[in-house]
């Protein structure tokens, strides 16, 4: 899907729990997120926390989308 | 280390009051003697013997194994060294072999077990035993015997069948109708034989996941070994002993083992394309750590050899497509080039994923066909052993068997159809 | 007696027009037009295009679900014995549609069914697996070719009830592994296959292992600030109630939903369709999977523009490679008409 | 719970586990049941330590499942083990596409109980070599 919708030329950024997977789908920009049944998440935090961590891993999702890439990379 | 392998071929099956071979080529063996050789009253409740030739209207079921009588004429040990004879390392000297004749052990270890070999029609096809002169054991065991120690019983009885009946036929003056000469000498002497050649060994991967699944290496439980070296004579005088009883289709019988068809092709092209080298054996086991130890640890002795490629054959499906995949990865990791032989599990329409595992190196793939095949097979007029299983057997299912005694299965469920030791000419393309 | 053949076409192939004329809705005709009447040729007088079914691409493409229908609708009032439709060459829009009309007819109307396209067409890998998708050239100068072997596959589909290999029948694999004799037994081939190997000689696995292509990344986001950002997810998370029913493994569609206006994704309103983790915690919070909330802020404090107004969302368990893509596409396309700037995709 | 900051779990839905097997959790479902609840687990971090593939068995064929794994209790949750996932992904994949599971009891008593036994004996090594296996089990097929 990453790919499909990349070829648009549309740059996407792929927010995910197990990067190797993400590399073998192909994804360009990778975040990688907290756990499988909580990627923008922790429930073992407060929910202040853990909207801080949502924001951190946002923001960096918005920063591989501002990052000129050539390969598959890792941020 | 040289092995002589003398054939006498079979050409048919008889009981008679002597085992031996007649004239006509005919296997004539002496029933009572032979019941007397494996009787075992702390097992067995009863054991009986029958005769199954190719062409006959007549299906076993369910095989627990097959094994090819042979008997040690001249050199060291004796075959099947740690199960029926000593321990001493055998593959040298020379080997009697009753080429065409094997011994069919049928009985029933658990309660769901398969194995069908039809002697004709269309399931016929797909069975190599279709086409042996066949003596037929079967076994009913004694009331509350523990499992392991009755498949034991099972197995040992039917290599001191094969042993007995090969002795016999040698003793009583059988001559050669065949010799062949497999030879392969010292490390120091075959590393540098064949300067041009690709240096190549054979991953022999073997069922050990536990009961049922399991294999011997001279009479040790392969789960419990760590990689090792083997020559591949040695496996002709039956140093890998089969105690694997389920999955029909691609479990490795005995016979397979004693007639591995993969050394077969490698010394078939030794000295013309490849320089081969040596037999690896490594096992398939439950847990993660153990498929990774021994993987890592046969591509490492594959290393030690400094070869160029690697054929490796597996044993089973599912768990071991793991250990499969794991040591292809590792072998062309480390710059051995390889080639794999397995069968398929893609579904009976064919469209599933063949294999539990897959890598991008595994780009060199022997198919032994897809076992989920459906096959119709006709009803028989003799059937040997136990039909009521039929039903349940793997690749079976409620209604199989149908009113007209045709049963309709899938390749699963007939002996050796998928054989992952690249024994039989069927394979898999896609469409 | 004579087959009745019905025969799937574009605006294009039916000299209506080419792009400008894209958006015409289905219509059918009696006989063969354009391609059909070369079909008719072939077929000798074994079959007849008893009617054609016209459709434009872009219409199509924009109306899949009513598209298909109405030419489903058409097609089965001509009571054909087998559709045939395309050959689409490379053209995209054009096989999509064909494939798409080709499954339909096979599903609902139950007869045979054959169309054509060139290898790389991206309906192949959407249809190959339902339709037979003879190969053909990549633009219309191997009509000749294309024809001849539709034309023979389906009357053999006719007579005979059966069809034969990729290789003998000139289709293009669907994928379904089917068991035969070779020449040599296993252990050869195997031995045969490593000295190719080692040669540096070609050689041909008998089982070829799933195949992982690439994109080029795409140009960063330049100007942030003034961006649209899309969200969308694998993660499953959904309007509660699942409107669209997406399964929760082996999707084979996906939802676009509007989230105008929305601050957050919470528990009242959103859950999780996906079958492939522990529910519990997606379903507690949906913003741990589908982060509209910490966006909402994000977006109100200028740290890029806007929101895309739509989120899109699937269940990536076990979906098959051909579905995501054709998912992707379809949202892609979307995006891109939309002029958004980029996309965060979550997944789990 | 035990003060180590490991441990070793067993997920099962073979009731000839009852008593013979420490830190064991008993599904009342099919094979699928197992492996989800196994997955669950290896998504908060456990790891897996036997194949889920074990045995030449067939989704259709054999109604149980054991799972061992284990758990780290030191360890980072979020730090999935990829072969642990890939593996028990690969196997409900393999059960999901599988025409119909057996379900427990669904075979005739004799049957039922043999594949209990060899399901227990596949395994019997593995919760031996993890210190989870119980008082020692009679041996004696269901025959």
């Amino acid at each position: 899907m990453v790919k499909a919708i990349e070829s648009f030329g549309i740059p996407v950024v792929h927010i995910c729990t197990i990067v190797p997977i993400s590399q073998t789908v192909g994804a360009n920009r990778i975040v990688p997120a907290v756990a499988i049944p909580h990627p923008l998440g922790d429930p073992a935090k407060t929910p202040e926390e853990e909207k801080a961590i949502r924001r951190a891993i946002l923001e960096k999702a918005l920063k591989a989308l501002q990052t000129p890439i050539s390969e598959q990379t890792v941020f | 280390m040289r092995l002589e392998l003398i054939k006498a071929h079979v050409k048919g099956v008889a009981w008679g009051c002597k085992t031996e071979l007649l004239k006509d080529g005919t296997l004539q063996v002496s029933k009572e003697d032979l019941l007397s050789q494996i009787e075992d009253h702390e097992f067995f409740k009863s054991v009986d013997a029958d005769m199954a030739r190719p062409g006959e209207n007549t299906r076993i079921v369910p095989v627990k194994d097959v094994i090819e009588p042979r008997c040690k004429a001249e050199g060291e040990g004796e075959v099947f060294p740690g199960l029926i004879s000593d321990v001493t390392s055998v593959g040298s000297g020379k080997t009697f072999v009753l080429d065409g004749a094997a011994v069919v052990t049928c009985g029933r270890i658990v309660g769901f077990q398969e194995g069908i070999i039809d002697m004709s029609g269309k399931g016929a096809e797909y069975t190599p035993f279709s086409g042996t002169m066949n003596v037929v054991l079967v076994f009913e065991p004694k009331n509350g015997i523990e499992a392991h120690a009755y498949e034991k019983a099972c197995r040992i009885a039917g290599l001191k069948a094969a042993v007995y009946i090969a002795k016999s036929v040698y003793e009583a003056g059988a001559q050669a109708d065949e010799v062949k000469v497999y030879d392969m000498p010292a490390f120091a002497e075959s590393m540098n034989a064949y300067p041009g050649l690709p240096k190549v060994a054979y991953l022999y991967m073997l069922q050990t996941q536990g009961l049922l699944h399991d294999t011997y290496v001279y009479g040790i439980d392969a789960k419990k070994i760590l990689p090792t070296i083997i020559h591949p004579n040695e496996t002709m005088d039956g140093a890998i002993v089969s105690g694997n009883c389920v999955s029909a289709c691609d479990k490795n019988s005995t016979y397979m083992h004693q007639n591995n068809p993969v050394i077969r092709s490698l010394y078939d092209r030794h000295g013309k394309d490849v320089n081969f080298v040596g037999v690896i054996i490594t096992n398939e086991n439950v847990t993660l750590a153990d498929k990774r130890r021994s993987s890592s640890y046969a591509v490492k002795i594959a290393r030690m050899l400094g070869v160029d490629g690697l054929i490796i054959s597996e044993e089973g499906f599912g768990n071991p497509d793991a250990d499969l995949i794991m040591n292809c990865r590792a072998a062309e990791r480390a710059g051995i080039k390889t080639t794999l032989i397995t069968d398929e599990y893609a579904g009976r329409d064919g469209a599933s994923q063949s294999l539990a595992d897959a890598a991008s190196e595994a780009d060199a793939v022997v198919s032994a066909g897809n076992a989920n095949m459906m096959i119709d097979l006709p009803k028989m007029e003799k059937i040997i052993g136990f039909t009521d299983y039929v039903d349940i057997i793997a690749g079976g299912f409620a209604g199989s068997l149908k009113p007209d005694g045709s049963i309709e299965v899938e390749l699963q469920a007939i002996t050796g159809s998928t054989c992952e030791l690249g024994f039989n000419k069927l394979g898999a393309e896609t469409w | 007696m004579t087959y009745r053949i019905v025969h799937y076409i574009n605006q294009f192939f039916a000299g209506i027009g080419g792009e400008e004329k894209a958006g015409i809705k289905p219509e059918s005709r009696i006989g063969a037009v354009g391609p059909g009447m070369a079909f008719k040729a072939a077929f000798g007088g074994d079959a007849d295009i008893v009617g054609t079914v016209i459709c434009g691409d872009g219409y199509f493409a924009e109306n899949m679900e009513e598209a298909t229908d109405a030419v489903i609708k058409l097609i089965s009032e001509f009571k054909p014995d087998a559709v045939i439709a395309g050959p689409a060459f490379n053209a995209g829009r054009y096989g999509t549609a064909c494939g798409a009309v080709c499954e339909a007819v096979a599903k609902r109307i139950g007869v045979p069914v054959v169309t054509g396209m060139y290898r790389e067409n991206p309906g192949v890998d959407m249809y190959r697996k339902s339709v037979y998708i003879v190969e053909t050239s990549d633009s219309a100068r191997g009509i000749k070719d294309a024809v001849q072997a539709m034309s023979r596959l389906i009357l053999k589909m006719l007579n005979l009830g059966t069809v034969g290999s990729p290789a003998e029948d000139g289709y293009i694999e669907r994928g379904v592994r089917v068991n035969r004799f070779y020449d040599a037994p296993g252990s050869e081939r195997a031995v045969d296959m490593l000295v190719k190997k080692l040669r540096g000689e070609p050689f041909r696995t008998e089982y070829p292992m799933p195949n992982f292509d690439r994109v080029p990344p795409a140009e960063p986001v330049k100007d942030i600030k003034n961006a649209t950002i899309a969200l969308v997810t694998s993660g499953g998370i959904v309007p509660k109630g699942n409107p669209d029913h997406i399964e929760a493994s082996s999707a084979t569609k996906f939802g676009t939903y509007c989230i105008a206006g929305v601050e957050s994704a919470d528990e009242v309103s959103y859950a999780t369709a996906h079958g492939g983790y522990d529910p519990t915690y997606a379903n507690s919070d949906p913003n741990r999977v589908l982060p509209i909330d910490v966006l909402r802020e994000m977006e109100r404090a200028g740290e890029f523009k806007k929101l895309y107004d739509y989120f899109s969302t699937t269940v990536g368990n076990g979906t098959p490679v051909a579905n995501a893509k054709k998912f992707g596409t379809e949202i892609g396309e979307r995006l891109k008409k939309d002029g958004v700037d980029a996309v965060i995709l979550t997944s789990t | 719970m035990s003060l180590s900051s490991f441990s070793y779990h067993c997920i099962s839905n073979n009731p000839h586990l009852r008593g013979r097997v420490a830190h064991l959790e008993l599904i009342d479902g099919n094979a699928l049941d197992v492996l989800t609840a196994s997955r669950d687990r290896i998504h908060c971090g456990w790891r897996l330590i036997s194949s889920p593939f074990y045995g030449n068995f067939k989704p259709d064929q054999q109604p149980y499942r054991t799972i061992v794994l284990y758990e780290d209790r030191s360890a980072d949750m979020a730090s999935v083990d990829l072969e642990s996932l890939k593996l028990i992904e690969d196997a409900m994949m393999s059960y999901g596409n599988s025409r119909a599971l057996r379900l427990p009891d669904d075979f005739p008593r004799r049957i039922d109980m043999d594949f209990r036994f060899v399901d227990f004996a596949l395994m019997e090594d593995t919760f031996r070599e993890c210190g989870i296996l119980g008082s020692h089990a009679e041996r004696v097929l269901g025959r």
